[in-house]
């Protein structure tokens, strides 16, 4: 799980070694990524509301 | 080996065409689901002042005398509407958590009976949502007869969370006709006069 | 290799333009309100940094075109990842926007400063004028583009402000604290005078709220920000910053002259008065739709010279002056005109271009039926 | 950009086009206008879409010069302020859905199935089908102009109530018009969907796909989550005007707000849209010239898949002046500017294929570079505007209009340019006239720069869009727009001739019309391609590391 999120993450950024991508797409699971990425980009969502929230006070 | 492969493309187109075509269902239903949602949002945030058209319960809370906030209110015409709308009281003082009640007029000045809504705004947004009212003539429709005169009243009380720099709280009705309804079934003029009994 | 030459000297141009938008006119104001130079600030630190930015990727850019050219014989090497580098990148420019949304956080909290003001003025943006009312002091008035069509049309010379001229401006007090509440009467507007760095839309049926404080006194213009329609390019805004004595002198002065209009509603008035005075309301009130001479813009704008529901029948005329049409640009002028104006633009659109029913509408009459 | 398909399919062999045994399956096709207007064939349909969007962009671009010639000094001197308003309206509605849109879908008709080594489209009926309901929706839309009260005259925005309670009668039409234009979008995005999915070539992963058919991918499911979202805000607008509804007129107890909320939820991903194939047709173009890999493949696919998640979060930027709640304000500031980073990500990795490579210039590639400068210069800008006490001067100003157009003409257009440059040796066979083509990028950058460059300062000096006569002190700067405009607007015609010269004739390109720098499927079949190619399916090898 915490490889998928790792790539994910990586995803995020856009930085990923090729190794680990070709890995990834060999054996990963296509919708635990997927789902993974869903999940992080509402946290993403989440974390610029909170940030936003505490900077208006 | 190639007519397979043909076929489980066609399978393959066949499912991901229904998939999107489930999408795309789903997005226009989610279009209008916005329109409410956009509603609770705006309630829960105060966004552009817009309020909540239901009564709310009043809150009996310790008042808050150690600060004083002004409460302004502004009527506004919108086209189209014979009437005179004006508030009894322009600005009240009061204190948070405490109950005021300020009464509007409205007056229709033609010879046909009409129906109108008062649309609700506040400013600052932030103290929209610390704006409680129990009872508003802008919950419901209105309706005048001919020449009639009608004292409104607003009973309403600012909460004690109210943002403390918020020192003027400004209060704004702007009147609208209601389109096709200018000629009432009678037995909306029947229940209106019921619940006024 | 031409090529080369002439991209480098559009970069430099592209730098030597930066220098030049430092100069008055090519670039934001820095404004005269307590928050305008603190935005003018913001808006500066970020072209720099696009600059820095622009200049340094360009630069790698325009270096690798040049270094690297396939005619001056270059071979290609064969990397294509490096994942510090792609880290770098990355993290780089987060850093740098972090940078940037720290103080633009603590500007806008500034603009949201919603405590007391010293002075309320409700502006009402309607198709195509603004309206200032000067909340709890009995004076309001409209504001109207004063640049003649001529001009616009090219028939006479144009003014040093031209289009950004009124017939009645907003007077404010400079070092005080003036809060304005936005609406609007028919469609979205905006409010923006850049030198006050304001600009908010005003919405039919909602307030918004802004506020500025003036330092310096003057002149200030500015225009309707959202199309509105026709003539969304000739509504134009301008302020007139005060000292706070002066400021308090013109409010008391526009008090006793609305006093006195309100006096005069009480007496007869007679057909040529009305006429002229009807005139100079049509002229700056209704001519921008139903145009100069009451022909109209159908299907839009009806046309009021020969209008016969409008000849025949006086109390709708009346009624739709009064209250407006709703779902037209027709507004409801009850409380935007007061009884001696209304009384006068009726009359006269009810004697004007052969228009001649020969009604004389006593402004006492609308009063009347105003107050009824 | 159309090229003169064969009339006869003529099977040439290649290394992976089809076995010529396969000829007979194919019926004769009819022959004149019915054969266009019945083709199923990928490359056919994709044709007529470059046509139709080239159409399409002369008719918006005229409007343009409308717009730039009453603009050219102050006053009304050639239309009345009502006609001003249908011109710039007309002109972003024209080219947003029927210029720029198009053009991309006429390159992914033509290109996704070379690319992937597909025969043709996953539904080719369908594909017809949505081509040729644009020239209807769009038809439909010009015809408005000539109703009476005018066409639609409330900006490309068209918010309500402006384009509702105060519309001319038009509106109507105007709504129907779009409701069919989305329809065949949403169509055209399923059928490219169903293609990348299904139809690639054994041995073709996801991430072996060129890029401009991974933007692509991501596109259409833009297209689809927001084409519905358009289709239920007009739909709304519909029904206020015509069946008494209040969705957003305050005087029933509706939002004019609410519009323009629903409007930038589509809004926003539908700018990405019009610039994410961009990103693909570029990132083709400049390995190809740089002779040297494309540096960064994945983390190219991963920046356009976040800047599409982070577009559904940031349509607030364009709303910053309405009044939203400090908290809402500071949530689209941030998710606007995070935005920069992926987008920082594909300029750097441009940078970093350029650097080390082994450079020509030929005419794709001098519009691909110009792309990458001056969409860099968009970014800028937008940056400045996602900074929300700094956008409140810079909101509805010239300055965003210099922002956007930044984006979508030197932006958008110089991509489909530097495409269309690209693939037209493998559509004709022919390489582009070199002379003319050079003299229409120079007067391109010349005239677009001298057009946009100047409404950076008139904007920021504090002139307001969309307006039709401005103040004295604009003069200069609306001078020198309109002087570029008309520079630019007429050296397209240059871009027609080339299209003509290429079709007719020139020098022969070859299979691998630029060189052997790229292993993109579409260089494996002859010059021109054949009408049918990949019947078989090839086999991918990937390039080995």
């Amino acid at each position: 799980m915490w490889e998928v999120i790792k790539s994910v993450l990586a995803a995020f950024l856009g930085v990923q070694r090729e190794q680990q991508r070709l890995k990834d797409f060999e054996k990963g699971n296509p919708v635990a990524f997927i789902v993974t990425g869903i999940v992080l980009a509402a946290v993403l969502v989440g974390l610029i509301a909170l940030v936003a929230v505490l900077a208006a006070g | 080996m190639v007519r397979n492969e043909t076929d489980e493309r066609q399978v393959g187109v066949k499912r991901t065409v229904w998939r999107s075509v489930a999408a795309l269902a789903g997005m226009f239903a989610f279009a209008f689901a916005l329109v409410p949602l956009y509603d609770v949002f705006c309630k829960v945030t105060g966004i552009n002042g817009k309020v909540d058209t239901t009564a709310q319960a009043l809150v009996h809370e310790d008042v808050d005398e150690s600060r004083t906030v002004t409460v302004q209110f502004i009527t506004r015409s919108g086209s189209g509407l014979p009437w005179r709308m004006e508030a009894e009281t322009r600005q009240v003082r009061l204190h948070p958590g405490q109950t005021s009640e300020v009464y509007f007029t409205f007056v229709n000045q033609s010879d046909a009976v009409s129906w109108g809504r008062a649309v609700p705004s506040v400013s600052p947004s932030t103290a929209t949502r610390h704006v409680r009212k129990a009872s508003c003539f802008c919950f419901e429709e209105q309706q005048l007869q001919a020449g009639e005169r009608l004292e409104l009243p607003l009973v309403f009380q600012l909460d004690r969370d109210l943002p403390p720099e918020v020192g003027t709280v400004t209060l704004v009705y702007t009147l609208y006709p209601i389109e096709g309804r200018s000629e009432p079934l009678q037995a909306d003029v029947q229940t209106k006069q019921g619940e006024e009994a | 290799m031409r090529t080369l030459l002439v991209w480098l000297a559009g970069v430099l141009a592209l730098v030597g333009s930066s220098q030049v938008a430092l100069a008055r006119g090519w670039n934001m104001p820095v404004g005269v309100s307590s928050l305008s130079g603190e935005i003018y600030g913001l808006h500066m630190t970020i072209f720099w940094i696009c600059v820095v930015i622009g200049v340094v990727v360009f630069g790698a850019m325009f270096y690798s075109l040049f270094r690297y050219r396939h005619s001056k014989g270059a071979k290609s090497a064969n990397f294509h990842e490096n994942t510090t580098v792609e880290i770098i990148w990355t993290a780089i420019p987060l850093l740098i926007l972090i940078g940037m949304a720290v103080p633009a956080t603590a500007t806008l909290q500034k603009i949201y400063d919603p405590s007391d003001a010293d002075l309320d003025v409700m502006v009402t943006g309607q198709q195509w004028r603004w309206r200032y009312e000067y909340l709890g002091e009995d004076v309001s008035f409209n504001s109207n583009l004063a640049t003649p069509r001529a001009q616009i049309n090219g028939e006479e010379e144009r003014g040093e402000h031209y289009l950004l001229e009124v017939d009645d401006p907003l007077v404010l007090p400079i070092n005080r604290k003036v809060r304005f509440l936005f609406t609007s009467d028919d469609v979205m507007h905006a409010w923006w005078v850049p030198d006050l760095a304001v600009k908010q839309d005003s919405i039919p049926g909602f307030v918004n709220e802004n506020w500025v404080r003036i330092e310096e006194p003057g002149i200030y213009r500015g225009q309707c920000a959202e199309l509105c329609g026709v003539d969304h390019g000739f509504m134009p805004i301008v302020v007139h910053a005060v000292e706070e004595e002066e400021f308090d002198s013109w409010l008391a002065e526009r008090k006793e002259a609305a006093a006195e209009e309100a006096m005069g509603v009480d007496r007869e008035w007679g057909m040529d008065e009305l006429m002229e005075r009807g005139e100079g309301v049509f002229g700056s009130i209704c001519a921008s739709c139903h145009q100069a001479e009451g022909q109209g813009a159908p299907p839009a704008f009806p046309a009021l010279a020969g209008n016969q529901q409008l000849i025949e029948d006086a109390d709708w005329h009346i009624d739709t002056v009064l209250n407006g049409v709703s779902g037209t640009a027709m507004p409801a002028f009850r409380n935007t005109l007061n009884p001696v104006e209304l009384a006068s633009v009726i009359t006269y659109t009810r004697n004007a271009w052969g228009n001649e029913t020969g009604d004389v509408i006593q402004p006492s009459d609308i009063a009347e039926q105003l107050e009824e | 950009m159309a090229p003169k398909v064969p009339p006869q399919p003529i099977l040439e062999q290649s290394s992976t086009a089809a076995e010529a045994g396969h000829g007979h399956a194919h019926h004769a096709p009819p022959k004149g206008i019915l054969r266009w207007l019945l083709t199923t064939n990928h490359k056919e349909i994709g044709s007529l879409y470059l046509i139709f969007s080239l159409t399409m962009f002369f008719i918006g671009g005229i409007f343009a010069l409308v717009v730039r010639l009453e603009l050219f000094q102050p006053g009304l001197q050639f239309v009345r302020p009502e006609f001003f308003n249908q011109m710039t309206t007309m002109h972003g509605l024209i080219m947003v859905f029927g210029a720029i849109m198009p053009a991309f879908t006429g390159l992914a008709n033509w290109m996704i199935p070379l690319q992937i080594g597909a025969p043709d489209m996953a539904l080719p009926r369908l594909n017809n089908f949505s081509f040729w309901l644009l020239p209807v929706a769009f038809g439909l839309l010009l015809s408005t102009l000539l109703m009476p009260g005018g066409g639609p005259n409330f900006g490309w925005t068209f918010y309500a109530p402006l384009s509702t309670v105060y519309a001319p009668p038009s509106t109507t039409f105007f709504i129907l018009s779009l409701h069919i234009a989305g329809i065949s979008s949403i169509l055209g995005a399923i059928n490219i969907i169903a293609t990348i999915l299904n139809m690639r070539a054994p041995g073709m992963r996801l991430m072996d796909m060129p890029l401009f058919v991974w933007t692509w991918l991501i596109t259409s499911f833009l297209l689809i989550a927001v084409m519905p979202v358009l289709a239920g805000v007009v739909t709304m607008m519909l029904m206020d005007i015509n069946f008494g509804t209040n969705f957003f007129n305050a005087a029933g107890g509706g939002d004019p707000v609410l519009f323009q909320h629903l409007f930038w939820f589509f809004g926003h991903p539908e700018v990405y849209i019009m610039i994410l194939p961009a990103f693909g047709i570029v990132s083709a173009i400049i390995p190809t010239f740089a002779r040297k890999r494309l540096f960064g493949y994945a983390s190219m696919v991963y920046a356009t898949a976040a800047i599409a998640i982070l577009s559904f979060l940031v349509w607030g930027h364009h709303m910053f002046a309405v009044g939203m709640p400090l908290v809402g304000q500071l949530f689209f500031m941030y998710a606007t500017m995070l935005i920069a980073v992926p987008t920082g990500v594909k300029v750097f990795n441009w940078v970093a294929t350029m650097f080390r490579g082994s450079i020509s210039f030929e005419p794709p590639m001098l519009f691909a570079l110009a792309f990458v400068v001056q969409f860099t210069i968009g970014g800028f800008s937008g940056l400045m505007l996602a900074i929300a006490p700094a956008d409140f001067q810079y909101h509805d100003t010239y300055f965003v209009v210099a922002h956007f157009h930044y984006v979508l003409v030197p932006g958008a257009l110089f991509a489909i340019l530097a495409g269309a440059y690209y693939w037209l040796p493998k559509w004709t066979g022919h390489y582009p006239n070199l002379r003319l083509s050079q003299w229409h990028f120079w007067l391109s950058v010349i005239g677009v720069n001298l057009t946009f460059f100047p409404m950076h300062f008139s904007g920021l000096a504090g002139m307001p869009r969309r307006i039709p006569d401005y103040a004295l002190q604009f003069a200069d700067f609306n001078l020198a727009s309109s002087v570029g405009s008309f520079i630019f607007g007429f050296s397209q015609l240059l871009f027609v001739a080339v299209i003509v010269l290429c079709v007719r004739g020139g020098q022969k390109a070859p299979a691998r019309a630029w060189g052997d720098y790229t292993d993109d499927l579409e260089w494996s079949v002859p010059s021109p391609a054949p009408l049918h190619t990949f019947e078989t399916p090839p086999t991918f090898h990937r390039p080995a590391h």
